[in-house]
């Protein structure tokens, strides 16, 4: 498992990177990396399929944050070099809050089943009957097509909801002209 | 225990970056870590030690599988995920056409 | 959108026909192997996205293009949903599979019943529909009318 | 197979959603027609499933692809479930009415239309849903067509209120499914009914209230209780008025209010018995977003502004209603989500309207609207007075089912400040009646007129309704909001319910 270990590290590192770094294109990049190791990370955790959609996801969310930096501008001005007196109460406030969230959520954490031994209730039904019942051999397409198809139903929904969500945002004009002699 | 407190930090890093920086796209990419975040850790809580990926390669075969569940759930997470990062990244291209700027602290027409 | 140089164009025509040829393959073994309609969909999207980079191309093309992705993505939609009814139109339930389709030969690439239609319908959507995402965002000057 | 018109209530809208892009390339207005069919549809179905349930008062129970409930996704109606869907599907409709000529405005007639059907589905999937993670895929449905819907204008306004809406928004989003990923770890299981009879046996240890408050940030996110509610004045005023009446009126009570007691109530059995911390919690944020909700609405200056305020200070009454947590008080919150749906979506269609006729929603700029649009004025009045509380509308009796559950539970200080704010809120709504009808300045607006006949339609119809739920209270109070409220107290009864059935 030190493998996991490495790459958590790599993955917190790059964040870090990605919200910290001055050119946003890097910043992306930086993002890509994170969702890389991710991606690797779920075939160590015996996920070939998550491993698949997360590279391919990854690698069209950073084409799509190249894209819109690349059309508007790549520096950030909001970064200034240096410490900067209005962001240190924030911070130290962010900080202990977090530092505050973990202890509390780390004495929930406890009481979960400790990481690699998962309850599996209903999922060693799934594993039972996915091939005998649906016919699947992957037995994680048999749940999202056919046990749980409603939830793809509304996955590819959600997809369809995206780009005509992105289609209407980019229309150039939202309102027609003659009427706009009234507005402000 | 170590692999979710991992998350939880990078999840935490992620919404540093929501709350307190400025730039639209940086607010962005700490979404997209906060969503990734959650994805790995709900991967996480289906792994299962010693056992093998849920794909059935022989009828006849022990099947010591990781919980598949989790796993179809994230795939769902993961493409929600790309959704909706691709609709902020459209709006905030349309804030950046209009306003010339990425800073929120210069987009704020609409008052308290 | 400026084209590239011939040499990025030449390997990006082979390079997008090979993705294209991989995403197909992931969308037809979604219920044999890791991947499925999504991931499938995705590859079958970058392929045309990395055309549409390497050559660039006029304003009307990529109207068209765009006009034509959003029709087969709502197709797409359209034919994931009928997948869903047909088992209720046939008087079982919402989302029936083996009674309808029938399970096939276990492990052979016709098997699963509504597995792999459902996977093709997904791949549609998701290929079409990224794609228009990808033109909308990145395409430049591109004016949408209504 | 009386259950085989739920899968129908989501299936119908995602496919007009899917289908409208493709018929209005042939014909531009088939888009209206479609969505409008469809809105009366789902408005029919929920209908006939009420009816239903009032004949044999039996849950009705669906389970997709004939699964066996911890296998696949089961789909409920109860009386909970029949009274949100009514009130969406009331709305939903009067707005797509609305909207026919309202649209006139905007270009990309059929993207709002799709769009439209695409937050019904999403509204509809997580009334009737029975399986959390399906709850939270449905969330994101219209969540995420909403954002668009907002931003729909694409001017200056809309983009950044669209923004700070989407990524408010997606943080609870997340937060929701972080809380799934932690109960998955615990129970095992995504059914709620199986859910909540694993949780029952676990106890209250740190990691169930870890759970319920990741939960509860998420819903908090999504129903606008105050200090999360900073998106909410902004979105809504955004968005085309058949929107935000979709928005105030149904969205954030479905996603936020409607989810949040599915959850809290029948998943993990709270009740102010075995939970009073949590109820009392609920009481604050109540009383906060009463009296924040209520003083900044009243300092607005823009019509639409002031109601999405008011919303905010409505939300409240629901919060303590479920706060005080006992049967008169929940049936009052819940008298109160069909009431504030009609009003709110009432006024905000009014809003619309004068839009549509005079080019402003500044009250400043506003004047002697009442002799050109009588019936758009009269409208407004009789739905704010039912939102102020006035007898014998519908919400006179929310708010009186609401105090007489705070008297009985020893709780008089709400029932004061219950019914100061029911005069709080008549002074901000006459504010614009004041204001934009009945003064008159120096510069009238030229044109104005009455609205087309459609939105004429539309404000009449959930106008009626709003005087027929005050005057016939009775009928809908034994036959819809008590069982609903039964359901809510019924707390882990619901499991059995839903197994057994």
């Amino acid at each position: 498992m030190i493998e996991l270990y490495v790459l958590l590290a790599a993955m917190l590192v790059a964040a870090l990177v990605a919200i910290q770094i001055k050119d946003l294109l890097a910043a992306a990049v930086a993002l890509g990396i994170v969702g890389f190791s991710i991606a690797i990370m779920f075939i160590l955790l015996q996920a070939p399929d998550l491993a698949i959609v997360q590279i391919v996801v990854e690698t069209l969310t950073v084409v799509f944050f190249a894209a819109v930096i690349l059309r508007t501008t790549n520096t950030d001005t909001t970064i200034a070099g240096g410490l900067k007196r209005e962001l240190v109460f924030p911070t130290v406030a962010y900080v202990t809050f977090g530092l505050v969230l973990l202890v509390l959520v780390g004495r929930a954490l406890a009481e979960l089943p400790s990481f690699g031994s998962p309850t599996m209730l209903v999922a060693r039904e799934y594993i039972a009957l996915g091939l005998e019942k649906t016919g699947a051999a992957n037995v994680v397409a048999a749940i999202i097509l056919d046990f749980r198809g409603y939830d793809t139903l509304g996955e590819v929904t959600v997809l369809f909801a995206a780009v005509v969500g992105v289609l209407t945002i980019m229309r150039r004009a939202g309102r027609k002209e003659q009427n706009s002699e009234g507005r402000d | 225990m170590v692999p979710l407190f991992a998350c939880l930090f990078l999840m935490l890093i992620g919404l540093y970056a929501v709350v307190t920086k400025r730039n639209i796209i940086r607010i962005i990419i700490g979404f997209s870590l906060v969503e990734y975040a959650v994805n790995l850790f709900f991967t996480m809580v289906g792994f299962k030690r010693d056992a093998l990926p849920p794909i059935i390669t022989d009828v006849a075969q022990p099947r010591n599988f990781v919980d598949p569940l989790p796993q179809a759930l994230v795939l769902t997470a993961i493409v929600i995920g790309l959704a909706t990062t691709s609709m902020m990244l459209a709006l905030a291209m349309r804030i950046y056409e209009k306003y010339r700027t990425f800073d929120i602290t210069e987009i704020r027409r609409l008052r308290g | 959108m400026r084209g590239m140089s011939s040499i990025v164009q030449q390997i990006a025509r082979l390079l997008a026909g090979v993705l294209f040829l991989f995403g197909t393959y992931i969308v037809l073994h979604g219920h044999l192997t890791p991947g499925g309609g999504f991931a499938g969909g995705v590859l079958i999207a970058a392929s045309f996205i990395l055309v549409s980079l390497a050559f660039g191309s006029v304003e009307q093309t990529e109207r068209n293009s765009y006009t034509l992705s959003s029709v087969v993505e709502s197709l797409g939609g359209v034919l994931f949903v009928s997948l869903a009814l047909a088992g209720y139109v046939a008087g079982t339930f919402f989302f029936q599979n083996a009674s309808i389709y029938g399970t096939g030969n276990p492990l052979q690439l016709l098997s699963g019943g509504i597995i792999l239609p459902a996977n093709i319908a997904i791949g549609i959507k998701v290929g079409a529909g990224l794609f228009a995402i990808f033109l909308a965002l990145g395409a430049s000057r591109f004016v949408m009318k209504d | 197979m009386e259950s085989t018109f739920l899968p129908l209530l989501v299936a119908l809208p995602m496919l007009a959603a899917f289908l409208i892009p493709l018929f209005a390339k042939l014909w531009q207005r088939s888009a209206d027609l479609i969505a409008n069919a469809a809105g009366a549809a789902l408005l029919g179905l929920s209908a006939y499933g009420a009816v239903r349930l009032f004949t044999d008062s039996h849950t009705i129970v669906y389970r997709i692809g004939g699964w066996a409930s911890t296998l696949g996704i089961t789909l409920v109606y109860d009386h909970l479930t029949a009274l949100v869907a009514l009130a969406l599907n009331v709305v939903g409709l009067a707005a797509l009415l609305f909207s026919v000529r309202y649209l006139d405005h905007y270009t990309g007639r059929w993207k709002f239309f799709s769009l439209f059907m695409l937050v019904l589905a999403g509204l509809n999937g997580v009334t009737i849903t029975g399986d959390i993670f399906n709850m939270f895929v449905f969330i994101e449905i219209s969540a995420i067509a909403s954002y668009a819907l907002v931003a729909f204008g694409t001017d200056f306004d809309e983009l950044e209120a669209g923004f700070k809406y989407m990524v408010i928004g997606e943080i609870g989003g997340i937060a929701i499914l972080l809380a799934i990923a932690l109960l998955y770890a615990k129970a095992s299981t995504l059914n709620m009914a199986v859910v909540s009879q694993v949780m029952a046996e676990f106890g209250h240890t740190p990691l169930f209230w870890c759970i319920v408050a990741t939960f509860l940030v998420g819903f908090a996110v999504k129903m606008a209780m105050v200090p999360f509610h900073a998106w909410l004045p902004d979105a809504h005023p955004s968005a085309p008025a058949p929107v935000s009446a979709l928005l105030s009126g149904v969205f954030i009570k479905v996603l936020g209010v409607y989810a949040m007691c599915r959850v809290m109530f029948n998943v993990f059995g709270l009740s102010r018995t075995n939970a009073p911390a949590f109820f009392n919690l609920l009481l604050a944020f109540g009383v906060l977003s009463i009296v924040a909700g209520g003083v900044l609405a009243y300092a607005q200056k823009d019509y639409k502004r002031l109601l999405a305020y008011s919303s905010i200070s409505q939300i409240g009454y629901i919060l303590i209603g479920l706060g005080i947590g006992n049967y008169w008080a929940i049936v009052g919150a819940l008298f109160h989500v069909l009431a504030h749906a009609l009003g709110k979506g009432l006024l905000f269609l009014t809003s619309g309207s004068v839009e549509h006729a005079t080019g402003t929603r500044d009250l400043d700029k506003l004047s002697g609207l009442e002799k050109k649009m009588p019936l758009t004025v009269w409208s407004y009045l009789l739905g704010s007075l039912s939102l102020a509380g006035v007898p014998p509308f519908a919400g006179f009796f929310s708010k009186l089912f609401l105090i007489i559950g705070a008297v009985s539970a020893k709780m008089y200080w709400l029932a004061i400040l219950a019914a100061l704010f029911s005069t709080v809120t008549l002074g901000y709504l006459m504010k614009v009646a004041d204001k934009a009808f009945f003064s008159h300045k120096d510069r009238e607006p030229t044109a104005a007129r009455e609205s087309p006949t459609t939105m004429v339609l539309a404000m009449l119809v959930l106008l009626v309704l709003t005087v027929a739920l005050g005057i016939g209270f009775k009928p809908v109070l034994d036959k819809l909001v008590g069982p609903a409220a039964q359901v809510l107290l019924n707390g882990l009864g619901y499991a059995r319910t839903v197994l057994g059935g």
